[in-house]
């Protein structure tokens, strides 16, 4: 791989919480000391349960939340010292796609208005140049012309999803952040998003960090992935070394937990016990530990490494060589 | 519940208390004509009495030393002498506190009877017929100015039908409880008009919201009939957030009572307040004033506390 | 006892609503068994709630009401009776006791000003008039069965100090405390991550056997169908499109909803990915039916692929498709 | 080539109407609200072309009638003051100061209540802290006490009292379109416009306000009452609007004096200020109904 | 019919009672005067008569004594012997001394202390004599310090008088005595059995047995009470709600005369009204008749600063009648032109002045109306800027208006150079004329009835011409009473109704 479209390195977002005039509160470490890098058109996907610090981590690349400390460097350009100036106009590098379609789009504008905002912003255009430009991402998007008079609220909610990917299109960035794109949508509308997302990565050569629960949307999508639990990287590799050779408990509990359409039941499942532990007051150590069925007291000892186990294939665990994880 | 919470909630209220003491001493200190023309009345005061008056109240010093002696003679409890009466402020205001306290209080308590009652019965029923006659008479009630209905009840039961005595907080020579009680039926009446259709309103729709709740769906599935859920499920949590405006709502009817004081002679904190003000008995403003702000805030942290007892998510981190 | 324990038959419930008479339900025929799970499934607005809580009785009277149909129960002393005719007094002691219910969303299906163990021994209290000390008892002990560490501090919680998966299993103790014959659940892990969600299926699973309960179980994750369920029973439109056993369905579907459906998951086809090929997905055009206007013939219609213009003159009939089970499509033979 | 499936728009179900003409259906349906919105849409133009209409002036006396309110006749509808003036043409005028201190103190409530709300909302931290502190105390100073206060040492023209009542009774509003703005700076489109590289003030102007109008709005009609109830008390007090000026407070105050011998006086501006602060109370809550529908 | 001794009189005052302190209480001391007297009082034509001394003294009797250079006087009481406190202890000269040495003490805050500063020192030779020795000569003499009360040594020595429990319930000699104080609230005086007055049939005063006074703020509830029977006697009522009274059973109206008049006053800082042409026209253009009808009919016209049942009163006085023409010829003769909107401008300057009345007083506002109608036929716009309570006097005392409306309420023997003379302590005008502060020098330091007589003339013919101020009508005491109550006097002075209280009484 030449150089990396986003390139981070040791990133990490801590938020303050519940600090008062008279208390200091404490710190959640959202994202703690996170490394990636993405390449042109690759898709990263980006997994973990709820809390894991997927969402701040990918607003945080575009520094939508500032981060905390580390670097993020997008074709090589450092992002996170960017003045205010330069950074209005490093956006239309990178954009982001929300979750909810219900919620990312403004219901007082419509959506030609929605879509010709950037521009607007960045005072491109004449009014008919807009209203092309307007016509053609939604052509795109696989929505009529005729969408760009109406109101958000007029649309089903895969149509507002395709509303919002066409409005993170408007720019023309080489990078985008997908946050779990298809989670708030129904089965059936899920798939004409996924593929629409195929699609265009494929006609745009686009650079997409896609969150997601579903891991078989991720495994459909997705060139590498990325596991995640409270703010670390567990692991890290391509599809093949995730799904098929996975190195690390956590991504293995996290595939044995995925339901899966199928006749065929597993009985060999590592099921995890408890829940996700308090992110202000972490265990030490592994910070999977409380909850990994192979923890020894050496775990609570270090932050594991994440390690290059293969070419590519990383792992934050110091019992990955002893413990076997390959799936039946 | 936790002590620190309490000890926090307090300490947090003495900036609050000292900016309202700035705002109010700088208000006072701006208004054109000072404290002394209260002697300019009778053509037989001399410049030197004058001069003797002023200097007896700190009063040619300059503002803002002024405001920090004022400052400091309050934190020792002494308010001051009032220009008007010459007794100290705070006798004063103790003095005239207990029979606002009274009709306040009443008035609360009367107000609270039956505005939660009224609340949950037309969040229940809600858009029946019985829903629709409180919310129109909450309105009504809302709606009132203080005076008129004021006058209008004087009118009739003190005048035309001479049941109930007009004015004044009790008979001379007899102070007995009945006779009380009947002195405060108009004005606690005047003024728990507008407190019960105001909370009758944020009850109903603390209620409403509550009531499309899903734990209340969880109740109904236990098994639960109506009348046990709303008393045991709904109307806890629908008290929570008329908790805030019941506190303020005490604070209000207490300085909201310069009418209902004035027009019912009631020998209270608001009458004070405007006699003050025609004097221009700057201590004693000062006085009750801050005495009002102090109340808000304790009304505030009192609702927190009760916010706090009612909602476990506060109480427990 | 022989019969079903549960069955509904040709459910009508309707709203009122501002834009006019909503039919969220249109003739919903179930049944379930003593130790069966039946998975409801269907996408978003097609009804599922709306059943389940007809057969609870407890769709709201102001705005809604069940239409029509009826709502046989077997209950506990062997006696069946019509849910949809029973007065609310009658329904309130089966509510709980015999027929127990919990919800999707665990963080708000609790009260969160009452402790968890009040909130689980509630129903006990109510049906079986336990004491205070017996209720807590009781409490505990269920706050074990769902598996819960420490239930005796657990028991003094408030529902905020608990974590989404705690909270589910509160909810689950709470609705098996009177041991009920019926469990109905709606959606009760779509909230939760796929490691928790798990958990409560595995604990559900347990459950079940434990109590031999029938649970109508709904869900539109069709993984979890696999995972769960004996039965399953397809929902569009406020109607049952297709049923059968689970394996059958996700095997070989009759109805092309159904099909759709199965076709936009991505298969988990490690082979086929390895060697760079993606089948595109499978996706089902257009949106859900408008409730307040729905087409003349078959709801699916205007998004089916196989969609004649039969199907557009009649509501099609739901046809048995084999010894266990039955579809609502003319075509449903070409399908398979 | 990529495939791309264009689709037809069909109307999805449920939300097909536009969310102001759906918000004025559901308030239309509101009878209350309805009714009050007549009332004060009648009041307003009573108030507007009644002064015109009328015979006589406001502070016009009829020298020969001095002394004694004067019965209703066929000449003076509602008889005349005890200065010989026609009592309705007061009462009408009075209605246009009383409502237009009313809606001046509600606008300026609403605009002072907004700036300092949505900075606080939107900048948040140490701004949010002292704009919120400022609220707080201003909050914590006993209304109408106050107001009694400032009208006594500043004497009260109707501008300031204006002034005076609209500087009082923002603190509300300011509280409400913070939180409103606390919860829609998070919105995921407000998000994804500065994403696009927005700045503050296009995101609070084009982006937040405009999806906090509708709380604003019941807070503003609702000052609109609160504003009339306090000038009329000012007024009952002696320390509103000064005369021959009428108001419905100020007439009512002089009017309460005769109450026994001329209700026909005192009654009317009574009910003047009932029936408009009931009004503008249902229009409020009208308009709440109408923004969030619940059962 | 034949007094009766008994019963409770509910008296309703509409002000709140701040002390019961005569010399401190910014009020009139209605409740006071039951329960404190002086050396002095007057009756209901303002003269003087005793009440603690035993005559008033005169320079006929010997009371008053002139110093050889006629600049000082000696003052000599005899006292009324066997009377006592309410306490018990016998009232002396000691008495009289220490409340003079107590009023004057800097450390007391008062409200009055005038009169005081005029005294040089008191010697009391004997337990029943007073020698006051003055440093002036102070014709007013009478309408100070020992008429307003005197207060009990043996109690007060020593004692803080700011914080004093007599401020609450002070002890006297009077009729009454002081026996609760609720603030706010009410005030009891309860008969004095030992009171030193008996009738002329040698009945013990006072008949009544209790007088309460009631504190009631508003006006329209102290008529509510009136009419609901809950009181029984009030002194001020407003001119709007008299009218009403006459119509009521039980209770009268008793219409009385009171050394107060109200006069509508120029600022002579403003050039315009320090032009005599338009004061004259505005004195023109009034119409008393209005203003009396609107004020129930009660008031009376006055051309002169001095009202007429004042003795010193000249009826030569000149009066500028009403007459439109006349005042508006006058101003056009001045320059004054009319302007397009009714009013005349001068210079490019319109005629428009801030006109200042108590806000909040019905009377007064009403007045101000009428004053702005009729001032607005000859082209002279009065713009209101009313103040409440001490606003209002600040107003009036800083010359803080253009015109402003109001009334003085007098003793029996007013001072009129604070009104009027330069620099006077209650001319907010800024009225100077030095003609004047001579004729009101000699009016005030003369003892000589005549010459006294012969200033008062001048000075009233002086004030209607050159018309710093307009004398518009009299101030009437409206009093309100049931008719039971019989022996009631009314008086004018500042001294209030309630001096003479041992004689009322209530019939059956
Ligand atoms: N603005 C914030 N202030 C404080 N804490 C925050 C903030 N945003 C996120 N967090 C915390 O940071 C952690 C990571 O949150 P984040 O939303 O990134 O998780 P996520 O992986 O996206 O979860 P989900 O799958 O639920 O979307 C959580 O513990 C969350 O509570
Ligand atoms: N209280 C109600 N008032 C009006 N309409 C309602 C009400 N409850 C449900 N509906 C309507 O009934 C239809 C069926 O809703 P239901 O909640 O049963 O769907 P669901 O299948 O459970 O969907 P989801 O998967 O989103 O939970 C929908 O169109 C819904 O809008
Ligand atoms: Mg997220
Ligand atoms: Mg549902
Ligand atoms: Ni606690």
């Amino acid at each position: 791989m030449s150089q990396p479209l986003v390139d981070v390195r040791d990133l990490s977002v801590h938020f303050p919480v519940g600090r008062t005039m008279f208390n200091q509160g404490v710190t959640v470490r959202a994202v703690d000391g996170v490394s990636l890098s993405i390449g042109k058109g690759e898709v990263l996907g980006l997994v973990g349960e709820s809390g894991s610090g997927k969402t701040t981590l990918g607003r945080s690349l575009l520094r939508l939340v500032e981060p905390t400390g580390g670097s993020v460097r997008l074709n090589g350009e450092e992002v996170t010292t960017m003045s205010p100036a330069r950074l209005r106009r490093a956006r239309s590098e990178m954009q982001i796609i929300f979750q909810d379609p219900f919620a990312s789009l403004n219901p007082r504008m419509s959506v030609g208005e929605i879509l010709s905002e950037a521009l607007h912003l960045h005072r491109i255009g004449t009014r008919a140049d807009r209203r092309d430009r307007v016509a053609t991402l939604l052509e795109k998007v696989g929505l009529p012309a005729s969408a760009a008079q109406r109101h958000p609220h007029e649309f089903s909610g895969g149509q507002r999803q395709r509303i919002g990917i066409a409005r993170a299109l408007s720019v023309n960035p080489a990078f985008i952040v997908a946050d779990e794109p298809v989670s708030a949508l129904d089965v059936s509308i899920q798939a004409q998003i996924v593929n629409l997302l195929h699609d265009l990565r494929e006609a745009l050569d686009l650079s997409i960090l896609f969150i997601g629960h579903d891991l078989s949307v991720i495994e459909y999508l997705c060139d590498r992935v990325m596991v995640m639990y409270m703010g670390r990287v567990m692991e890290t590799g391509t599809v093949a070394d995730i799904y098929q050779r996975p190195r690390h408990p956590y991504t293995r509990a996290l595939l044995d937990a995925a339901p899966q359409v199928t006749t065929r039941r597993r009985t060999d499942r590592i099921m995890l016990t408890g829940d996700l532990p308090s992110p202000v007051n972490p265990p030490s150590g592994c910070i999977f530990r409380t909850r990994c069925p192979f923890a020894t007291e050496a775990c609570a000892q270090a932050i594991p490494p994440l390690l290059a186990r293969a070419p590519g294939h990383e792992v934050a665990c110091i019992r990955a060589e002893e413990i076997d994880l390959a799936p039946a | 519940m936790s002590f620190s919470f309490l000890i926090r909630r307090i300490l947090g209220a003495i900036p609050l208390l000292f900016g309202i003491s700035l705002v109010l001493f700088t208000i006072i200190h701006l208004a054109p004509g000072g404290p002394l023309d209260v002697y300019a009345d009778n053509p037989s005061v001399s410049p030197e009495a004058l001069e003797q008056i002023r200097e007896a109240f700190g009063l040619d010093r300059p503002v803002p030393v002024q405001y920090v002696l004022w400052l400091r003679s309050m934190l020792v409890g002494d308010w001051g002498l009032s220009i008007r009466t010459g007794r100290p402020v705070l006798d004063e205001i103790l003095t005239r506190l207990g029979p606002t306290m009274q009709l306040g209080g009443i008035s609360m308590l009367l107000s609270f009877l039956v505005a939660v009652p009224l609340g949950i019965i037309s969040a229940a029923r809600r858009g029946s017929r019985t829903d629709s006659t409180v919310t129109l008479a909450a309105f009504a009630g809302i709606s009132l100015p203080v005076f008129w209905s004021a006058l209008l009840l004087q009118l009739v039961f003190s005048v035309w039908l001479g049941w109930l005595p007009s004015a004044g907080m009790k008979s001379i020579g007899d102070g007995s409880v009945s006779d009380r009680l009947l002195h405060l039926i108009l004005p606690v009446t005047v003024l728990s008009l507008a407190t019960i259709a105001s909370w009758s309103r944020y009850i109903r729709s603390g209620m409403v919201d509550v009531l499309s709740q899903d734990y209340i769906r969880t109740a109904y599935a236990k098994g639960r009939r109506e009348g046990s859920v709303i008393l045991r499920h709904a109307l806890r949590n629908a008290m929570i957030p008329a908790v805030t405006v019941i506190a303020i709502d005490f604070v209000t009817i207490i300085s909201g009572a310069v009418i209902t004081e004035t027009v019912f002679a009631w020998p209270g904190i608001g009458r004070l307040f405007v006699e003050s003000m025609n004097g221009r008995d700057y201590p004693m403003l000062m006085g009750l004033m801050m005495m009002g702000s102090v109340g808000v805030v304790a009304a505030n942290i009192i609702a927190d506390i009760v916010y706090a007892t009612l909602d476990p998510r506060i109480r427990h981190g | 006892m022989t019969g079903p324990l549960l069955d509904i038959r040709d459910l009508v419930t309707e709203f009122r609503t501002e834009a006019g008479l909503l039919r969220a339900v249109k003739g919903v025929d179930l049944t379930i068994a003593r130790g069966e799970t039946l998975a409801l499934v269907g996408e978003s607005g097609s009804g599922k709630s709306v059943t389940s809580l007809s057969a609870m009785r407890l769709i709201p009277d102001r705005v809604g009401r069940i239409a029509g149909g009826e709502i046989l129960f077997q209950g506990r002393d062997g006696r069946v009776r019509d849910l949809a005719q029973l007065d609310q007094r009658a329904m309130s002691d089966l509510r709980g006791s015999e027929i127990a219910m919990i919800f999707q969303e665990p963080m708000t299906s609790l009260n969160p000003a009452h402790r968890i163990g009040a909130q689980i021994a509630e129903a006990a209290r109510l049906h079986e008039g336990l004491s205070a000390k017996a209720a807590r008892a009781r409490a505990i002990e269920m706050l074990r069965l769902v598996e819960i560490p420490e239930p005796e501090r657990r028991a003094e919680a408030y529902p905020h100090q608990l974590s989404g998966g705690m909270r589910q299993r509160v909810m689950i103790a709470s609705a098996l405390v009177c041991n009920p014959s019926l469990l109905i659940a709606d959606e009760p892990t779509t909230a939760l991550d796929s490691t928790v969600q798990l958990q409560i299926l595995v604990l559900l699973k347990r459950l079940q056997e434990e109590f031999r309960m029938g649970i109508l179980f709904i869900t539109h994750n069709l993984g979890v169908v696999a995972e769960i369920a004996d039965r399953v029973a397809v929902m569009y439109g406020g109607r049952i499109v297709e049923d059968a056993p689970v394996d059958r369905i996700l095997e070989a579907p009759r109805h092309p909803y159904t099909k759709g459906l199965l076709g936009s998951v991505p298969r988990t086809d490690h082979a086929a990915r390895a060697s760079g090929q993606r089948e595109r997905l499978v996706q089902i055009p257009g949106s859900m039916v408008d409730p307040l206007r729905p087409p003349p013939g078959c709801d699916f219609e205007p998004r089916c692929a196989w969609s004649g213009p039969a199907c557009r003159a009649a509501v099609p009939p739901l046809e048995a498709t084999g010894p266990e089970g039955h579809a609502r499509c003319i075509r449903w033979k070409e399908i398979a | 080539m990529v495939d791309l499936t264009t689709e037809t728009l069909e109307t999805p179900p449920q939300q097909s109407r536009r969310p102001l003409r759906q918000m004025a259906t559901r308030f239309a349906r509101h009878r209350l609200a309805l009714m009050g919105l007549v009332v004060l849409t009648l009041m307003t133009l009573i108030v507007i072309v009644g002064p015109w209409l009328s015979p006589y002036a406001y502070d016009q006396q009829d020298f020969a009638l001095i002394g004694m309110p004067g019965a209703p006749s066929a000449a003076h509808w509602l008889g005349t003051d005890e200065l010989g003036r026609d009592a309705m043409t007061r009462l009408i005028y009075g209605g246009r100061v009383s409502l237009g201190v009313g809606l001046l103190g509600a606008v300026i409530s609403t605009l002072v209540g907004t700036l300092i709300g949505s900075l606080a909302g939107f900048y948040r931290g140490v701004w949010d802290m002292l704009l919120m502190r400022f609220t707080d105390v201003m909050l914590s100073i006993p209304t109408l006490p106050l107001v009694l206060l400032l009208s006594t040492l500043f004497r009260p023209s109707p501008v300031l009292l204006v002034v005076i009542v609209g500087g009082l009774i923002w603190m509300g509003t300011a509280r409400l379109v913070r939180s409103q703005f606390l919860a829609l700076r998070e919105r995921e489109y407000v998000e994804a416009a500065r994403a696009l590289g927005a700045g503050g003030p296009r995101l609070i102007v084009r982006h937040i306000l405009p999806n906090a109008l509708g709380p604003i709005t019941v807070a503003a009609t609702l000052a609109v009452g609160s504003s009339i109830m306090l000038e009329s008390a000012l007024s009952f007090l002696g320390f509103g609007i000064l005369p021959p000026v009428p108001t419905w407070g100020n007439i009512l105050n002089s009017a309460s004096g005769w109450l026994a011998i001329a209700p026909w006086l005192a009654i009317p501006p009574g009910l003047c200020i009932f029936f408009t602060v009931l009004a503008v109370n249902f229009v409020g809550e009208g308009l709440r109904d109408a923004m969030e529908p619940r059962g | 019919a034949a007094q009766q001794s008994g019963g409770t009189l509910d008296v309703g005052l509409t002000y709140e009672i701040d002390t019961m302190n005569v010399y401190s209480t910014g009020y009139l001391g209605d409740a006071q005067a039951t329960i404190v007297e002086g050396l002095l009082a007057p009756d209901k034509d303002a003269n003087y008569v005793p009440v603690l001394a035993t005559e008033v003294p005169t320079l006929d009797n010997g009371g008053i004594e002139l110093s050889e250079d006629g600049e000082t006087m000696t003052i000599t009481y005899h006292l009324r012997e066997g009377v006592t406190w309410h306490d018990g202890e016998p009232f002396t000269s000691a008495d009289v001394a220490f409340t003079w040495e107590a009023v004057k003490d800097p450390a007391f805050i008062a409200e009055s202390k005038s009169g005081t500063e005029t005294i040089d020192s008191i010697e009391t030779p004997d337990d029943h004599t007073v020698i006051v020795h003055y440093n002036t000569v102070a014709p007013d003499f009478a309408s100070t310090l020992f008429t307003f009360g005197v207060m009990p040594k043996h109690v007060l020595e020593g004692v803080d008088l700011n914080t004093a429990e007599y401020n609450e319930l002070p002890i006297g000699t009077g009729p009454f005595m002081a026996t609760e104080f609720e603030r706010g609230q009410y005030v009891v005086a309860e008969r004095n059995p030992d009171y030193w007055r008996t009738a002329e049939d040698g009945t013990q005063l006072p008949y009544l047995d209790r007088i309460v006074f009631h504190i009631v703020p508003d006006s329209n509830t102290v008529m509510t009470q009136l009419r609901s029977g809950e009181l029984d006697l009030v002194v001020k009522t407003p001119y709007n709600q008299a009218a009403q009274i006459e119509a009521m059973d039980g209770l009268e109206l008793v219409v009385g005369p009171l050394l107060s008049w109200q006069h509508l006053d120029f600022n002579f800082r403003n050039a315009m009204l320090d032009d005599l042409a338009v004061r004259q026209a505005v004195a023109h253009a009034i119409d008393r008749e209005v203003l009396i009808r609107a004020q129930g009919g009660f008031p009376e016209a006055i051309k002169s600063i001095v009202v007429p049942v004042f003795s010193m009163y000249d009826d030569t006085t000149p009066e500028l009648a009403y007459d439109v023409d006349m005042a508006n010829q006058l101003l056009d003769e001045a320059g004054y032109e009319m302007g397009d909107d009714g009013i005349r401008t001068k210079d490019g300057e319109r005629m428009s002045f801030e006109f200042v009345v108590t806000a909040g007083n019905a009377d007064d506002e009403n007045i101000q109306q009428i004053l702005m109608a009729q001032l607005k036929e000859i082209g002279i716009e009065l713009v209101p800027d009313n103040r409440a309570g001490v606003a209002y006097r600040e107003a009036r005392y800083s010359g803080d208006y253009d015109m402003i409306y109001g009334r003085w309420i007098t003793s029996a023997d007013p001072v009129y150079s604070v009104f009027y003379g330069t620099g006077g302590a209650n001319n907010g005008q800024d009225y100077s004329d030095p003609a004047l502060d001579e004729v009101l020098a000699t009016l005030e330091s003369s003892l000589d009835p005549e010459i006294r007589q012969e200033a008062s003339s001048t000075m009233q013919h002086m004030i209607a011409e050159d018309l710093p101020s307009i004398p518009l009508t009299t101030n009437v005491a409206l009093i309100t009473k049931t008719t039971a109550l019989k022996n009631f006097v009314p008086n004018p002075t500042n001294m209030t109704n309630f001096v003479n209280t041992a004689d009322w009484y209530l019939e059956e």
